[in-house]
């Protein structure tokens, strides 16, 4: 089991969940996040005082996946958020020891 | 330290003065006149919407500019001067004002609002109740004190607030408004003043004494923690823009209304306050453009509120392209105060009460020295029964030295006062918040509560 | 049960009363008064300010409070009946109440507002159209059942909220407001009643009415699940913020309004309000300050609603400052009320709409007993044509004994009557939510929408 | 194209009308009547009440419906009007539309408000300042151009906007108010125009222009990137709530102030009006119930606002339950225009300014013919001094021939002087902003600003 | 060191909350996510505009435990979450390197 | 690779940020959390009403390092976040199976 882990833009959510439906996984967290990478932000005013952000809103979205779904999950993500431009973000995976589906106490592979 | 000198002086001379002379008779005027069922229905109109003004209007405009653990905490420093400044105007404060008394201040024959009843004060307005006048009046000493919290928001503690704001009404606010509106008071050109002043509807005794206190209080209380290298930007710009757009439309009450009456004079202060609010708007917004390349919301309405504050002293004496004039001095005047010379100089008034209601108060004083003509009024008669000539553009440029008399004692008092009242304050309860609690916020530290609970 | 016996007699004998004796004649005015312009002016804006009590007023005080899913539910609550009252007031209601009838109920001959044109209803108000008494009289229609929905909030299906408040319309809000208010009402006073209470603005009719209504469906209804283990803290202050402060210019038309009249006992009633909710608030924040240790601004603002809510009966008959000393009553009591009674006897009555309508009506009913004086408001007139003494203070402590039984009529129409409806109510659309619905939020499950979509 | 050619002409045209004939004189009135107070408190609260219409009500209506990022953009495109068109009126606009000129624009006699001064105009309000006459009026100027905005929100420059803007007021807004409201006027029934529409308070000057032109705008700019695959749900629905409120209570002041004085017609117009908005949001309730199982909150307050604007065309000439009738046909018609026609034509309102605005001004200003009765309305006279009939239950079913006249003349200077202003603005500044801009919101890309910061 | 990361429904907060109390279990992290499963979303309407939303709101709860707590406090969440209704959540378990203590410096098992 | 997770008091976010930066690390992702530990939460009153709040609001930083940084950037964040009371936070080190950078698919400390 893997966990994948995308950071990307927030406008491109819709189009990642459709392809990854597409695919076939259903089960995934979304949280609202903010980075920041080689992104340059935006500089805000108020009252003619300046305000430098540079942390711009991202989603991260996360889903534990079987072994062998992995690299298509990854590809398929990679493919929907792509817009070749700077702050499209990042794809992380990470191994996962176990997981339970609390409504009915499924472990591993099946309770994904 | 000669400000404290002469603060201790006029603290001693104050309360003599407020005593003085109770028995001096009122001008008893030849035949009590009418009620006006209009000019009662417009005066407590404009008494609500002048309520309107401090909440929602200016709490809402405050609150919306402060980190969003200081919601509360703003907006309660505007709501408590609508609690507590009401009790404390009808006990003693309406009397110190409008009473007879000397040229200073009002003896307290009208305490605990005797003799304040269905019969107009002539003086004042004939033609509603002494009542309706009474509590119109209150609207202002409500919002004035209000408006000074702005400067120290953020950092203070509310019993501190309290405090410091009520003696400052007495140091501040009844002796200058009984100056420049009072009967017999030393700046009211209508009713026996030494000098001239002219103030329609609070120039000096709203915008100059609020915001150069304001000045007064930021620099004692000193920075936010963070400030200016932390990023401190508004929490919530719609609650602001709200806010500004209930000042916008109160503030017909307060200028418009300062006719007392339904009458032409009203709408035309009323003309002079629209137009000038939306040249400060547009004055603000050129300025932002040229300065970031970008009009901001938050300029457009800072902006009209400053060509409001500017055009209160004026309102019921300019033309109304005197007013867009005024309007947009005002915009980039009080934007170049704001934007450039606070950050040059430093200190932290935290939502630019100085920056807006000072230097448009002041400003807008001098101005009226320029532009009032009797074209507009003519209250103010010559010896032969004749309107007045106002102010420069009457042929009378001297009026705006007057003005600018009337500034400087303005700022004067406002100086003095707010020092006293900071000292005073300091002493008896302590002034700023623990840093701890100004790092957690005033909502939580002060009100144990929460502005937003999104995820309940 | 004696209640349920008691129901079903009030049940049946309303509408019998309610379409007796239509023939008898009105008293024809000697002479039909002219329209003042000035009065008309003050009583279109009083009925415009009274709208805005309810929306966006009370609907923001109340769904500020709420958890963040029910925040439009709530607001439908109030802006409903904006919509479906005024339908039934102008088909029947204003009819039932303010046409001549009998000692409980008007007849229908202003049904569909027939009759009801500019000419004067010269029983009522001789110097403005009888369609602005009519509209002006529809906005109390109004918020009076909304105030209820905050007892039951978050947890009652929206179709069954609509069918209770237009029964209870019927059952307790039509009728009382005819004996209170309505030519030949049973407890009016001034138009041939029989038991004499001073109600100047609907301290009976609108908030013991609702107030106690508001208490008897709470406990009907039952709890909220999870109350009160689990915290349900307001999700947004400043919402409920601005809505105290809009209720509070509000209340300006809705107390001082009704003199009907832009006259000094408008003015009067004006500063009674104002200095009763200032009295309100100072007296919470000092509850709070004393048990908690900090004054809250949720504190604040109910207490002064407490205070407007409970000066509302005596607005126009008392002095200023026994207008103080009712609305410190007001805070201190209601407070009690709330935080310390509630929680005591744990039902859920989640925005307190008894605790504050509720006993403040009360208490407000009583104190107006106490207060209420000819020197204010010489209406009544002796035999010899002298004004009549009103209350405690005028030297007719009886009018206490006459303001509790006033009290206790409204008490009892509201509570059977609402028996009434909650049962109707409950048998043809049932009457809360499923606890599904509940958990889920009255936005998405009643509504079909979410009041917030930031990430959007 | 033929609408190009007709646009063209029209644009020759109007600047040769505009200064034409401006020595014909005035018809002087026989006496100069006193100015009432009671009207003119009336008057100025009603202006008060229509700037807040546009500031915060309208605002606020179409902030919260936009997404987060488009929130202070769209709050900016109605304050912008707030303060250009406030000066542009002050400067020409005001003699262009209520200067006596030719049938379809008035001259320059009122430039820079010369001879606009406390004196009345009788021609159109006798009994006020001739001051209070022209701010009332500019209200009505800045909140036309600002309902436009709705139908292009989320995509279009705010410079373009402000252009845009200007142009449409010379092309569409000033010559229609002219023709429907100015002496002389082409359509003016009261003041000798040639077809007689009546036109109490805007329903063709107003809603018809803006929703006509917000049409063509919409089309003309195309839809937002993503829509309509992509949901873009409202991000802030309480802010919706409190605008439509705002708007409710304002419209008292557009539509009973229309009556110019505080008379029974005003009482009239009040009552017309919030029947209507009450029968539009019941209609437009039951209309969502029945398609999607759930009455929404955004439906309730749409059709409110359909309701209200609907009824602005007859509010001063229609019985109570005729407002009623005109109310539920809004809500229906409206709901029916903008979640199933709009749906099925795609292009892209995206605040339906068309769908309510638009179609509601249509169908109001043909049931105006329907329902207007010299009943209400007894201001137009027969030669022999008695009361015109007006509308078809007046027996003068022609009247509903003269108001689709009168709409279609509305609808043509709509489209033909939006498209020039379109294309225009285009060739000037482009209009719509890059998809870039759009995709980073309104907010920083326009204003660089966030409306909110709730993490700081 | 394990992280035991816990999807659950919102309304579970405080039960799992004080049922890890009781447990001895102090120290955790929740974070607001939306999420998608087996559950199906809801429909909303704007002005008649159809809108479905299936991103449905989730609370997180992270906590880094020590090797030896890994069972008893997977049992004690599935226990305090479960309704045993679809959407009830799942418990994700991860290995973790290292903890560090920002206060004081303390690493590993004595940082929790 | 490794991700470093810093879990730390809001007001110290900029100083930690400022930090990293001065170290060359740009790439991170920040999410607004609560949590509790030691630290005592407050008490809110609502007319009269008592209510607990005992999840205070953190600020969790992730990092994606290559192996060589890890040391330096797990010191450079204890250094910028502690203050030294209760409530400071924790940092946690896990082990990351791969990076992809979604504009050009690079892989692995590349992608970083
Ligand atoms: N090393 C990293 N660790 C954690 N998050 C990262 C890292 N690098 C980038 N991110 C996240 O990815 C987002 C996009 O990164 P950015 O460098 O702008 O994109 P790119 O270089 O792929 O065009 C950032 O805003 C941040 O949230
Ligand atoms: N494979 C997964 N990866 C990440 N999160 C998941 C995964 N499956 C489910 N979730 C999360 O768990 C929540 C509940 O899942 P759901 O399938 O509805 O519950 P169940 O099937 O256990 O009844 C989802 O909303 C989502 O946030
Ligand atoms: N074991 C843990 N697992 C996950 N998060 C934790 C853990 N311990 C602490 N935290 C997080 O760290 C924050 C600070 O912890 P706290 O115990 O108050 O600090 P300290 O003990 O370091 O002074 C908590 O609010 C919580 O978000």
């Amino acid at each position: 089991m893997y966990k994948i882990e995308a950071i990307i833009q927030p406008h491109k959510l819709d189009d990642v969940r459709n392809a990854l439906k597409a695919l076939g996984i259903d089960g995934l967290t979304v949280t609202e996040v903010r980075g920041h990478g080689r992104q340059k932000g935006h500089t805000e005013f108020y009252r003619g005082q300046e305000y430098k952000v540079d942390l711009l809103p991202k989603r991260k979205i996360e889903m534990v996946v079987t072994n062998d779904r992995k690299d298509e999950v990854i590809e398929t993500i990679v493919k929907a958020a792509q817009t070749g431009k700077i702050g499209d973000g990042k794809v992380f995976v990470y191994d996962v020891g176990d997981a339970i589906r609390i409504r009915n106490e499924d472990r591993g592979d099946a309770a994904l | 330290m000669s400000l404290r000198t002469l603060a201790v002086l006029a603290y001693l001379c104050l309360p003599a003065c407020a005593f003085a002379q109770t028995d001096s008779p009122l001008p008893s005027p030849a035949a009590v006149p009418a009620i006006s069922a209009g000019d009662n229905a417009w005066m407590l109109i404009s008494a609500a919407l002048v309520l309107m003004m401090t909440g929602p209007g200016l709490a809402l405009f405050y609150c919306g500019l402060v980190r969003r653990r200081n919601v509360l905490g703003t907006m309660m420093q505007s709501f408590a001067m609508m609690a507590v400044v009401t009790l404390v105007w009808a006990i003693c404060g309406y009397s110190l004002v409008f009473a007879e008394g000397n040229a200073f201040l009002g003896d307290l024959r009208f305490a605990f609002l005797h003799g304040v009843g269905a019969a107009p004060n002539a003086n004042y307005a004939p033609t509603i109740p002494h009542l309706t006048f009474m509590i119109y009046q209150m609207m202002f000493a409500i919002i004035t004190p209000a408006l000074i919290t702005g400067a120290f928001a953020e950092r203070v503690k509310f019993s501190s607030t309290l405090l410091f704001s009520l003696i400052w009404l007495f140091l501040v606010y009844f002796p200058i408004a009984h100056m420049v509106w009072g009967i017999g008071g030393y700046l009211n050109p209508f009713l026996g003043g030494k000098i001239p002043v002219f103030d329609f509807a609070g120039g000096t005794v709203v915008h100059i004494t609020s915001g150069f206190s304001a000045l007064v209080t930021a620099i004692w209380v000193g920075r936010r923690v963070g400030y200016p290298q932390e990023p401190m930007p508004p929490h919530n710009l719609v609650l602001s823009f709200i806010g500004a757009c209930l000042l916008w439309v109160g503030w017909f009450g307060f200028n418009a209304g300062s006719a007392l009456a339904a009458s032409s004079l009203a709408s035309s202060a009323f003309v002079a306050t629209h137009l000038a609010s939306a040249a400060g708007a547009v004055a603000w917004m050129i300025a932002e453009r040229i300065r970031n390349g970008k009009p901001g919301a938050l300029g457009a309405i800072s902006g009209a509120v400053a060509g409001l504050a500017t055009v209160t002293q004026g309102a019921g004496f300019v033309q109304p392209f005197s007013a867009v004039i005024i309007g947009f001095i005002a915009g980039f005047v009080c934007y170049t105060m704001v934007a450039v010379v606070k950050a040059k100089l430093k200190y932290d008034d935290t939502l630019d009460a100085f920056g807006v209601h000072g230097v448009g108060g002041f400003i807008g004083c001098l101005l009226t020295g320029v532009f009032a003509t009797r074209a507009v009024n003519d209250t103010l008669k010559l010896a032969n029964g004749q309107a007045a000539p106002l102010g420069a553009v009457d042929g009378n440029p001297g009026q705006i030295l007057n003005q600018l008399i009337g500034a400087i004692i303005g700022i004067v008092f406002a100086v003095v006062g707010t020092l006293i009242a900071l000292k005073v304050t300091s002493l008896a309860l302590g002034f700023r918040m623990s840093a701890r609690d100004e790092d957690q916020g005033m909502d939580l530290s002060l009100h144990g509560e929460e502005g937003y609970n999104f995820d309940s």
